[in-house]
């Protein structure tokens, strides 16, 4: 249970600041905007999986009345063979533009080939049946294994196989190979008394924010590009459209609007780009929506994957060795998650001896993008199920061969680095004491499982500027766009601070003009980086504010203190003044307070959690049902405990979803047949209990009030656990995701 | 161009009159044409309730009605569940919660829960959650969200 | 979208008019929750959409002990399982339109407009055809009836001839002794099209021991929704029993023609026909022996 | 003098060596220096005299911005590992 001693602000759950704009529909997200001759853009996209684009003829399209402007590949710049650096890190500059607008191939159904700006959407939308493509039809490559074939068709004939700097000489689908080498696997499984093998195979899944993908965009005569969109990075934004427009990042102002869901599929952009290059075009301001089949077809899901994992043991339960394989489908661009799969795999376990291979493969599928824990949810699906069917095994209870073996501070990861102070032990102790791990569950068909989960967090880049206010309050600008509550996190920081209200705090998400360079809400960073760069920013306030202070009363700065919300002289006379009162003294004492705070830290913290599942199975159809769901998750310090309770409650929900149901569905031209909400089938209300949130706090070292990222972690372990929970109720290890009724029909062995 | 319709309606209780195409969606109107853009389009087939009104007392899809079906009838949309001065106890609720986190569903599940509670002033858990299957949110995991609507109900 | 014309009809002849000059690209709108979505995803060519929600005909929602059920062609599925009489003499029918979409959609959408649509999935046909129903067809020509399990001829389409449209759908008194269910199977508990769907009515002699008639019907696992015609017949007479009953529902099995899809395999829904018929048979014969 | 652990996909260049004892103040001279011993191995980890898209930098196990310029402790242990960005760039 929380406890809030030591905190006035922290740890108090007050009214978001955004909320009553939320829940009165007045919030303005990105297709909210509008604008005096705004032009609607629509995107035409690839039928074909794999494709050579012969010919694009869009004379029809223009003839069409109301349209205004059409482009395709031709209006980007030549990306030539340049590497693009976006801040984030590194990508071929023709894959970037080549996934905007498809130069010479198109490689996966709805890949985009032209747009259109029309005077309305329809009319757009109706110009875009009228652009006409020749097309050379390949065949497509959909599964990694099969692309990892020597035969199998090339999706880039370019494309050769790098190993840390590395680069292969015969062209391939895999783009790359990673490989974690620790202490000596031959001779750990040699020490072991049970050895588990298995292999794992997981679908593709998608983010499924509810709001679409949007951007509008518009060219000032004097050349200055604004975009206002959705996004999780405005930065990122500006930077991924400069490097694909080929123009400067001064002359281009992104101006982040409310967004409607992310979990990482907010960063690539997609649309911008060509809403730019309409607006271009026509001279008016354009803007682009995607609709729900686009966004299926048309942005990054996060990958399927085939793993192999295999650990061994020894009777009393200590894990001597572990292996893991992973070969993961990066789309049709190479970018997949298997680094930070590779990475988590084993991360719940200090084992001696590990390794572990990891392949990025190039598929006919839409280019992945991140997703909550990218990478790790698919890796722990299997290393987790292996670690049950261990406990099971040697007769141990799944938690306590957790705990026989759970990393802690100074044990070496799998890829090297030492973990500092983290929360795994904690969490397992917790699901362990539950009531719920320790509730009857004897029902015919009725199963309950366990299982952990780790992600690294982030740190990267924040700017935070404070303004001060006469009356007491402050506004605080930000660049992390607030897609979950963060607003109100980053606010509370700051109120710590300078002791006052978390209403006092009047916090604004500005567009990049006005605060200084911020990396994405992303990486589980915002509350962590984004809240540390606030407290700086109050620190610096409250620094300025205790000199003015000591001029007022005229003491030096160093006899001033601050504590609860007043200033008090510590030396000499007996003063005192409240924050409040100062504030209305700031004119006469020096004119305005601006405090500002930027970070880039290092020691973001990993989280882990930890989950317990009760499932019933329905026999005769595989239908799986959730009954009842703990999430024990260390979130280092609660801010907010109501949002780092949502965080942990969305995740796992996403977690069942991708467990049980969710998952692209190819025909074999490799055309997506599920891409609407009706068939891609995300839990509803009516599938679920409620679910527990349990907060552990081991506080991050790393961070003023011990912060650790909590919004990826809690979608890594659902699908192992849910698995183990099968396996409790039916006796059947599922071994593909999702584990729909289907599937468990057939593991079953009824149909 | 097509041809629009001239419409009239009531909106959140005022009379007010359009033109629209026959192919314009009530979302459509609501929001290009009224700037009313409290309803969201998620999917724009009826799957995600984000676009949730009431129609004639009725709770709809606004993207599965015509702007043009409207006429004489009355539409109540998220912009019209406060008063001026103060919030109806489900927009209460769902702050109190923490029932939201991104936004987007949220008009929408308001809209659903107000039509619930109008019917049913007294739901069980269950009854919130199949009456609220219409309405996706992927944030939540929904939780907090069912708690408002049973906290919203034992308030009013 | 593309572009198209709307009118509302005001009485029968004029949509019958209207549909009769129109030609194939005109279509009747009731809830619309179907058409529009097919408008706007280009999967239906419309010219014309004719609104018959301010026919008075299209609007009756009548039941009577002795002679039953008549329903409008356009009454919205929330009607329906609002009237207790309803609920209590047609459970399957109640069972499907509750489960029709969402909540929001229930308020469009109606069991006329699912007939009409004449998906092979409709959760609102199984009971249609287990209870009975017949269609009141207006046309050129005047009025027709037509047994509901007629009128799907295939995947989006129907018996409807130019210029007719579905006024209203009758369905006979339960005789005593009788109930009906209907169930589907969804990978879901909501928002899903069925997998397979399963109607069955039955009904037991005075003792509630014997089955003195059933009708099984199915959804998903044919072009058309199936009246699973020799599967019911083998049920009349029998005891009620799980040899009975399993019976029938390899009887229903065998007539399945399902195909795989992205909602599921061809094996899967073969299997499920069998499992939900006995449930949708079970159920149904536990509503009698429950009332009172 | 810092540590360097080596990528097992690099100890082909160090004769299976799994970490290298090797001086420097700032990850410029500790791959410099790794260079002279162990030739080759600048040209795995840097283009251009920067660290290559796609890896990154952890010095006493956190991440750094992969900047040759970071400065390191006498007993920092280094790692060289797949860079995990916001997901929109290829690893290495």
């Amino acid at each position: 249970m929380l406890e809030n001693k030591e905190y006035k602000v922290i740890g108090t759950r007050p009214i978001r600041h955004d909320g009553v704009d939320k829940v009165t529909g007045r919030a303005v997200y990105g297709a909210d905007f509008q604008a005096a001759g705004l032009l609607h853009g629509r995107v035409l996209r690839s039928p074909h999986a794999h494709a050579r684009i012969i010919s694009i003829d869009t004379s029809r399209a223009e003839a069409l009345p109301g349209v205004k402007g059409v482009v395709t590949t031709k209006d980007l710049p030549d990306a030539g063979d340049k590497v693009a650096d976006l801040g984030e890190g590194a990508v071929n500059l023709k894959h970037l533009c080549d996934n905007i607008l498809a130069s010479d191939k198109v490689l996966y159904k709805g890949h985009a080939v032209a747009a259109v700006a029309a005077t309305n959407p329809h009319i757009a939308e109706e110009a875009c049946t009228l652009i006409d493509v020749g097309y050379e039809v390949l065949p497509p490559v959909l599964e990694v294994r099969q692309a990892m074939e020597p035969d199998a068709p090339l999706l880039h004939e370019h494309l050769r196989t790098t190993s840390l700097g590395e680069t292969a000489e015969e062209p391939s689908n895999v783009a790359s190979h990673i490989q974690h080498k620790l202490g000596d696997p031959e001779k750990g499984f040699a020490e072991a008394d049970v050895i588990i093998e298995r292999e794992f195979v997981t679908g593709t899944v998608h983010q499924g924010y509810i709001e679409p993908h949007n951007a509008t965009a518009h060219y000032n005569q004097d050349g200055q590009l604004t975009i206002w969109c959705s996004t999780q990075g405005a930065f990122t934004v500006r930077e991924q459209v400069a490097e694909i427009l080929q123009y400067p990042i001064s002359k281009i102002k992104v101006v982040p609007m409310e967004i409607g869901g992310g979990f990482g599929g907010k960063i690539s952009v997609y649309i911008k780009p060509v809403a730019a290059l309409l607006a271009k075009k026509t001279g008016k301001p354009v803007k682009v929506l995607m609709n729900r089949a686009d966004v299926f077809e048309g942005t990054g899901p996060t990958p399927a994957s085939f793993i192999r994992v295999k650990m061994g043991a020894t009777n009393d339960g200590k894990i001597t060795a572990a292996e893991a394989y992973l070969a993961f489908e990066a789309g049709a661009y190479p970018g997949s998650p298997v680094g930070p799969g590779a990475m988590c795999i084993f991360a719940p376990y200090n084992i001696e001896n590990v390794i572990i291979d990891g392949y990025d493969v190039v598929v006919n599928k839409p280019k992945t993008a991140p997703y909550r824990a990218p990478g790790a949810p698919n890796a722990a699906f299997g290393s987790e199920t292996v670690v049950d069917e261990i406990a099971e095994k040697l007769g141990i209870d799944p938690l306590e061969i957790r705990l026989l073996n759970a990393a802690k501070e100074g044990d070496r990861r799998a890829d090297g680095p030492v973990h500092p102070r983290i929360g795994c032990i904690e969490t397992v102790e917790a699901a362990k004491a539950h009531p719920h791990y320790t509730a009857p569950n004897g029902k015919k068909h009725h199963g309950r499982g366990v299982a952990s989960g780790y992600w690294f967090n982030i740190g990267l880049e924040s700017s935070v500027t404070i303004n001060v206010n006469s009356d007491g309050t402050i506004n605080l600008i930000e660049g992390s766009t607030d897609i979950g509550g963060t607003r109100a996190s980053i606010a509370m920081q700051a109120a710590e601070v300078l002791g006052i209200p978390a209403e006092s705090v009047n916090p604004s998400v500005v567009d990049t003009d006005s605060v200084g360079y911020t990396a994405v809400t992303g990486g589980s960073r915002t509350t962590y980086a984004t809240g540390y760069a606030a407290y700086e920013a109050a620190q610096d306030v409250k620094a300025q504010m205790i000199a003015r202070a000591a001029k007022l009363w005229e003491v030096d700065a160093a006899n001033v203190q601050f504590a609860d919300g007043e200033f008090s002289s510590i030396n000499g006379k007996e003063e005192q003044i409240s924050f409040r009162d100062l504030c209305a003294r700031l004119g006469e004492t020096g004119g305005p307070i601006v405090g500002s705070g930027t970070v880039n830290p290092g020691g973001a913290g990993g989280a882990y959690a930890t989950h317990v599942v009760d499932v019933v199975v329905d026999e005769e159809t595989g239908k799986v049902d959730i009954l009842r769901y703990t999430a024990v998750q260390d979130a280092g310090k609660a801010i907010h405990p109501s949002y780092v309770e949502g965080q942990i409650q969305g995740g796992a929900v996403q977690g069942i979803g991708w467990a049980l149901n969710e998952e692209y569905i190819y025909n074999a031209e490799g055309e997506m047949t599920n891409a609407s909400f009706l068939d891609y089938r995300m839990p509803t209300c009516l599938d679920l209990p409620m679910i527990d949130a349990i907060i552990v706090e081991v506080p991050n070292p790393g961070h003023p009030y011990g912060v650790r990222g909590v919004g990826e972690v809690p979608i890594v372990p659902p699908m192992a656990a849910i698995a183990n929970a099968i396996y409790d109720a039916i006796g059947v290890r599922m071994t593909e995701l999702p584990m729909s009724p289907d599937r468990l029909l057939k593991a079953m062995g009824k149909i | 161009m097509a041809r629009r319709s001239h419409v009239q309606t009531t909106l959140n209780g005022e009379t007010v009159e359009f033109l629209c195409e026959p192919r314009q969606s009530l979302l459509e109107v609501l929001r290009d044409e009224l700037h009313l853009t409290g309803a969201k389009e998620g999917c724009n087939n009826g799957n995600c309730g984000a676009c949730s009104v009431i129609l004639d007392g009725r709770l709809v899809n606004s993207c599965l009605v015509l702007g043009v079906e409207t006429e004489g009838k009355s539409v109540e949309t998220i912009e019209g569940v406060a008063d001026p001065d103060k919030l109806h106890p489900i927009q209460d609720a769902f702050l109190e919660n923490a029932a939201l986190q991104c936004g987007i569903c949220t008009p929408g599940f308001i809209m659903s829960a107000k039509a619930l509670l109008d019917e049913n002033p007294n739901p069980t858990e269950h009854e919130v959650r199949y009456w609220l299957a219409g309405n996706l949110c992927r944030c939540t995991g929904y939780d907090k969200i069912v708690r408002a609507v049973l906290d919203a109900a034992a308030a009013e | 979208m593309r572009d198209f014309s709307y009118i509302a009809a005001k009485t029968i002849p004029e949509a019958v008019a209207l549909l009769n000059e129109k030609g194939e690209n005109a279509r009747i709108l009731a809830g619309g929750t179907d058409l529009i979505v097919q408008v706007r995803e280009a999967r239906r060519d419309v010219d014309w959409m004719i609104d018959i929600k301010s026919i008075p005909e299209v609007n009756v929602l009548n039941y009577d002990a002795a002679t039953g059920l008549t329903l409008g062609a356009a009454v919205e599925c929330y009607k329906i399982y609002a009237d207790d009489a309803i609920c209590d003499a047609y459970p399957s029918l109640i069972d499907a339109t509750k489960i029709i979409g969402g909540t929001a959609i229930q308020g469009r959408a109606g069991v006329g407009g699912n007939l009409c649509n004449a998906s092979p999935a409709a959760d609102g046909i199984p009971p249609l055809i287990v209870l009975n129903a017949s269609c009141v067809i207006a046309g050129p020509n005047g009025e027709r009836e037509l047994p509901v399990e007629q009128f799907c001829t295939a995947p989006g389409q129907t018996a409807l001839e130019k210029g007719e449209m579905l006024i209203s759908l009758k369905i006979p008194a339960p005789a005593n002794n009788s109930s009906s269910y209907y169930l589907r199977f969804i990978p879901r508990n909501e928002m899903d099209i069925a997998v397979v769907g399963a109607g069955a009515s039955v009904t037991l002699d005075a003792a509630k021991e014997t089955i003195v008639s059933a009708s099984i019907a199915l959804a998903a696992v044919a072009p058309t929704p199936l009246f699973a015609e020799e599967a019911s017949a083998l049920l009349a007479g029998r005891e009620v029993s799980d040899e009975a009953i399993d019976a029938a529902a390899a009887a229903a099995q065998a007539i399945a023609r399902p195909i795989s899809d992205m909602r599921g395999t061809a094996e899967q829904r073969t299997h499920l026909v069998g499992v939900l018929t006995r449930r949708a048979l079970n159920g149904a014969i536990q509503r009698v022996r429950d009332a009172a | 003098m810092p540590i360097v652990a080596i990528p097992s996909l690099l100890r082909n260049l160090t004769n299976g060596k799994e970490s290298i004892t090797v001086r420097g103040a700032t990850i410029r001279e500790v791959i410099d220096n790794l260079e002279a011993r162990y030739p080759g191995m600048k040209v795995r980890l840097c283009e251009d005299d920067r660290i290559k898209p796609g890896i990154a930098v952890y010095v006493n196990g956190l991440l750094t911005r992969g900047s040759i310029l970071e400065s390191v402790d006498a007993d920092a242990e280094i790692h060289f590992l797949p860079a995990i960005g916001g997901g929109i760039a290829a690893p290495p």
